[in-house]
């Protein structure tokens, strides 16, 4: 799950972690009482669900009113296209507006899951302020990895390795321990799958700031944290996307024309991929579970219905414990109810697949019953560009 | 032969009385699989409808019915602790199918596993199934055939497509093992693929991977270093979109690192057959079976 | 640190263990008017810090009130010896009135630190109301011993398997996996190296209660600790003991009548090992610390006096790091503030062992130096003889 | 030879800037120890009065000077991390004369240190010294002197007292060690007893243990295996009454278990020499040197 920047610098000040003074605002007349609380220079900072969003002009730092009330009218209900969005943008309807602070100096701090190791990894690295990616590629050895001890987390003395490493000395490296630590607590006690700030600055008054604030929370551990629910921004969501959440259904929407309804994700994919592979483009991943119900077919098809790219869909089922046979009755009690636009194509496989391909031939309805992933690949593409 | 499970596989169905452990109980039961036991804390000395008895806990269940394998049917709060019950019992063989454990207990689970001596397949997996002897899981057993094809992927129903193709092109399978989509698996790729290795029964591995994670990374540097068999693979998820999430929890990429293409060309380096489309998995098994490379 | 029954039942209470309703008295009055306010029937139990404490009569069970004001005189500043106690045995300053529960069985739940594995172990019995060491002797299969996992603590299939081993089914089976997680969270949570429950009891109404509750607490955790401080109860400690620990020193108060002044516990034992070995009887366990100076010194020899058993002291330092030179002129200048009334024997090994006798000699007081252990030990015992 | 130091070991001082840290230094570089830097953060770049460098991580320190050794003056409360720091930095031999860390932080180090290469002495010991070559620790090293008898004990001065009485006969050590009085300490008597075993120059070892644990009682089990070398063993607290705590953690009964009585008849049932008072120690072990047994 992910949380806006002001969200999360909300909860870093609950831990400790210093972060600029600021107020989230929803529209210009609160963006200028806001600017003027705060005081100038400041910062304006789109509020939106994606990476990649100061490269995309998301983030302003005006010096004074005329510069922001300029800044606020770019940014406020405009779309900010990034390399995370998609083709479609995300639209703006919060900035944060912040103090700016006096940049002495830029680190990079983050926390994630390393999967191989299955344990947390704090890295953190002295030229912040470009993404983790760039510092990466640049100067490898500027970033140094620290994992956790299993089941007591990092310890002290790691803290103070990853403040010498970072070059801190005299009365800030107390500050700055106490920071990481702050940091790890965050990660440690929101089930969060990543915390990552950059930059965390020193200013020239010698403060430790975080500027920047990410989390992402463990979507499974919600369970265990109610205070988070309350956190999703539905407004984030693409309303496809979140009209499938609510019926369970995994639904990712896409820029091209081929409609997918796939049981299991990762036949979805490989159905996106052959799509791809003999030139065509998916519209979407949809997921529809391991057991495909009529109802989740019926919610699968009036999802592909609402996306107007979709000029073909492509059904791909692979009945196993579910009998194929229920699945196509499904599939035509469900176009029942739908109006269908574009042409169909279906390929089941499993159990009881002949008796499914004589139910949907004999349903009244116009199908293409394909045999192989292949073939109905093929056929859903040049339908789509007919 | 076959790896892990076989005819003699004793099981214990965790979490036997509720919806998915009933149903999955009788048709693993129809499948031939022995189920001996099943757990669920509180309706110890019971009996389900097929008269397989149920303990507390799992060491008794253990201890009175002789079991080495335990499957795993208990909601996502309580399946770390059902993983980590099993470990302590001393189950060899721990299949754990539920969908949706938070990654702070899997880390837990992990490492004590790595303590003991019990292989755990999963969480968030279909299971393993060695055709004609032992399915522990939720898979279609009709779909498999007995044979000479180990069958090792990180999907669910992408792997009945591929064990599907397989038998469609009259080969079978020696063992078909789905690890799971979660970031964190009990057995890795490179936990599996030696005992692959040493089943003589099993003369080529299809293995199925997906973008995130470096999974299919260490199969590159394993396979580099040497290994004995053909390994025909495929990856999805080369059209996947960065930085979202393709289902399992898994399949995201973070970065520019675990793309589909970075593994294709790790794995084709190290001479594994990378094949494009998910539909020619059985084609490719078929040539190098019948030696028509 | 031991702290009492009534202190470790409220610490239950805020981990949500329930403990029989009670209140601690430390007069007749308020003893007269917690009966009336808790029930008949009730327990009078004695609060000292002394294992042991129910074969000794220190706890009663009475029916009327008649049988409760005889009990309360029996007890309340009356003196309990048991086997922890030594032959003085502890004055009774407090009592504990608390509500008589119907038991319809009874369980002993212990945790401690394991040291060979270094982690800590739940111990479980159904055969409670018994010592535990009476249990491992009479039926030691119906003792089950469970191991915390390493940085995670224990986990809930333990907590079953626990419940299961104790016989409970049903409804009772939450509640005691419930007040089993309590137990060991007050364990954890209060850094303790003891939390016993003996008996755990179920009443015939089905409730799970602790009817005992004993807490020790790790003296080296106390500063994580502060809200403990406040329970210590001097008047529990010896008054020598107590005054001891504020001058740092180690000393326990033993019922023989050479008294020991030595620096390290090993050797300290050591030297009543020796005293014991040639027919003598040590007055004392003093350990004045590894380094000894002319300060604990004196404060040594004001201990030794303060005991009236004493007839005879021995000195044993071993110079090290700290010149016996410096240690004699500290017996000196001590001596010098301090009565001395009976003979002092003085072995000091190590660095300027020579150099110190010479002192000794010198200084005017009457000692009787030794060279060795063996020398020192039997003139001590037979100067506390005449 | 000798065991775990010898004099090539290179000893880094955790707390070299304290009081107990500065004093101690200065006497085991008296005493020959290649003391070759010191840590305390926030110091870093500094230099001792000495002449010794101090960084502010151990990792720093040892990779500029080559260290092997650690030995930790810290304070309780901090003791636990300096001990993790070390083990972290792949310091070979740590001894921490710390006294007071809590039972819990050291049930964290303990298990760190099992899964790691790294001999931890103490916490709460004099330390290390193998005379003529190095001292790590507090014990007087004008004592020793170099010579055929290994000497490990739980305690400190009683193993001054017991290195005297081996000195005082003509005889000399090649290693003693005092593993500390905690009741968790990082090397048990079982962990070193095979160092000594295996060290040409130790004839003979000498054991002084105390009441409470079970450290006597693993000894007399492993000893009733077969151990090649002779052992002479004093156990302090046979007058210690019970329940009550003699100074060290370690030294407490517990419910009759782990009584000196107890002990010495295990250790005497293995074959070992128990001698029943401190002062006879010297003298059994001249005994047996001398095959006057």
């Amino acid at each position: 799950m992910n949380i806006h920047e002001y969200q999360a610098k909300n909860i870093f000040r609950r831990f400790g972690v210093r972060v600029p003074n600021g107020r989230v605002v929803f529209t210009k007349e609160m963006a200028i009482e806001a600017i003027r609380e705060v005081g100038l220079p400041c910062a304006i900072k789109a509020q939106i669900h994606a990476g990649g969003r100061g490269k995309s002009g998301g983030i302003k730092i005006v010096e004074d009113i005329d510069e922001a009330v300029k800044a606020v009218d770019e940014l406020l209900g405009k779309e900010i296209v990034t390399y995370q969005t998609g083709k479609r943008g995300k639209i703006v309807s919060k900035l944060l507006i912040e103090e700016a602070v006096r940049i002495k100096k830029e680190y990079y701090v983050g926390i994630v899951l390393d999967r191989q190791k299955a344990l947390p990894v704090m890295m953190v690295s002295p030229e912040g302020g470009v993404e983790i990616e760039e510092i990466a590629r640049r100067s490898p050895e500027s970033i140094r990895k620290f994992y956790a001890f299993p089941g007591y987390g990092f310890q002290q003395f790691q803290f103070r390795e990853m403040t010498y490493f970072l070059g801190l000395s005299g009365s800030q490296c107390k500050k700055c321990v106490s920071v990481l630590t702050g940091l790890y607590n965050v990660y440690r006690r929101s089930d969060a799958t990543l915390v990552e700030v950059n930059p965390l600055v020193l200013t020239e008054e010698g403060e430790l700031i975080a500027i920047d604030a990410k989390i992402n929370i463990d979507d499974n551990a919600l369970f265990r944290h109610p205070e988070y629910e309350e956190m999703v921004d539905e407004s984030e969501i693409d309303p496809l996307e979140l009209e499938a959440s609510r019926y369970k259904l995994n639904y990712i929407r896409l820029d091209g024309n081929v409609g997918c309804m796939v049981n299991g994700a990762g036949l979805a994919m490989a159905t996106m991929d052959i799509i791809k592979y003999y030139g065509g483009e998916p519209a979407n991943f949809l997921d529809i579970g391991g057991i495909a119900s009529a109802d989740t077919i019926a919610h699968g098809f009036e999802l592909l219905m609402s996306d107007k790219n979709v000029r073909a869909v492509l059904i791909n089922i692979f009945g196993g414990i579910v009998r194929c046979d229920r699945v196509a009755n499904g599939i035509v009690s469900a176009l029942e109810n739908v109006d269908m636009k574009v042409p169909l194509v279906i390929r089941l496989r499993g159990t009881n697949a002949e008796i499914a391909r004589d139910i949907l031939n004999k349903s009244g309805f116009s199908f293409n019953v394909c045999e192989t992933l292949d073939e109905a690949a093929k056929l859903a593409i040049d339908l789509a560009k007919s | 032969m076959s790896i892990l499970v076989d005819e003699n596989t004793r099981v214990i169905v965790q979490g036997i009385t509720g919806k998915e452990g009933t149903f999955h109980t009788e048709k693993m039961i129809e499948y031939g699989t022995r189920v001996v036991a099943g757990v669920t804390p509180g309706k110890g000395g019971k009996k389900t409808d097929f008269g397989i008895p149920i303990f507390n806990t799992v060491k008794e269940a253990k201890l009175s019915t002789g079991a080495n394998a335990s499957v795993i049917f208990v909601p996502p709060k309580f399946a770390a602790d059902a993983i980590l019950e099993a470990i302590d019992a001393g189950i060899e063989v721990v299949v754990c199918i539920t969908e949706g454990i938070p990654a702070n207990d899997m880390i837990k689970v992990y490492h004590r596993l790595k303590e003991s001596k019990t292989w755990l397949i999963g969480p968030n997996c279909p299971g393993i199934i060695s055709p004609g002897k032992c399915k522990i899981g939720i898979m279609p057993g009709f779909i498999h055939r007995p044979g000479c094809v180990g069958v090792i992927s990180r999907s669910g129903t992408l792997t009945y497509e591929a064990v599907s193709q397989i038998t469609a092109r009259g080969f079978g399978q020696s063992t078909c093992i789905g690890i799971g989509g979660d970031p964190i698996v009990g057995s890795r790729f490179v936990d599996l693929l030696p005992l692959f290795e040493q089943d003589r029964e099993t003369d080529l591995i299809v293995l199925i991977g997906e973008i995130g994670g470096n999974a299919e990374e260490e199969v590159a540097k394993l396979v580099k270093k040497g290994y004995s068999k053909p390994i025909v693979a495929y990856i999805a998820g080369i059209t996947a979109p960065p930085g979202r999430r393709m289902g399992h929890a898994g399949a995201i990429i973070m970065g520019g690192k675990g793309t589909a293409r970075e593994k294709i060309n790790l794995l084709r380096d190290a001479g594994v057959t990378v094949v494009d489309s998910p539909a020619m998995i059985g084609e490719a098994v078929e040539k190098i079976l019948k030696g028509n490379v």
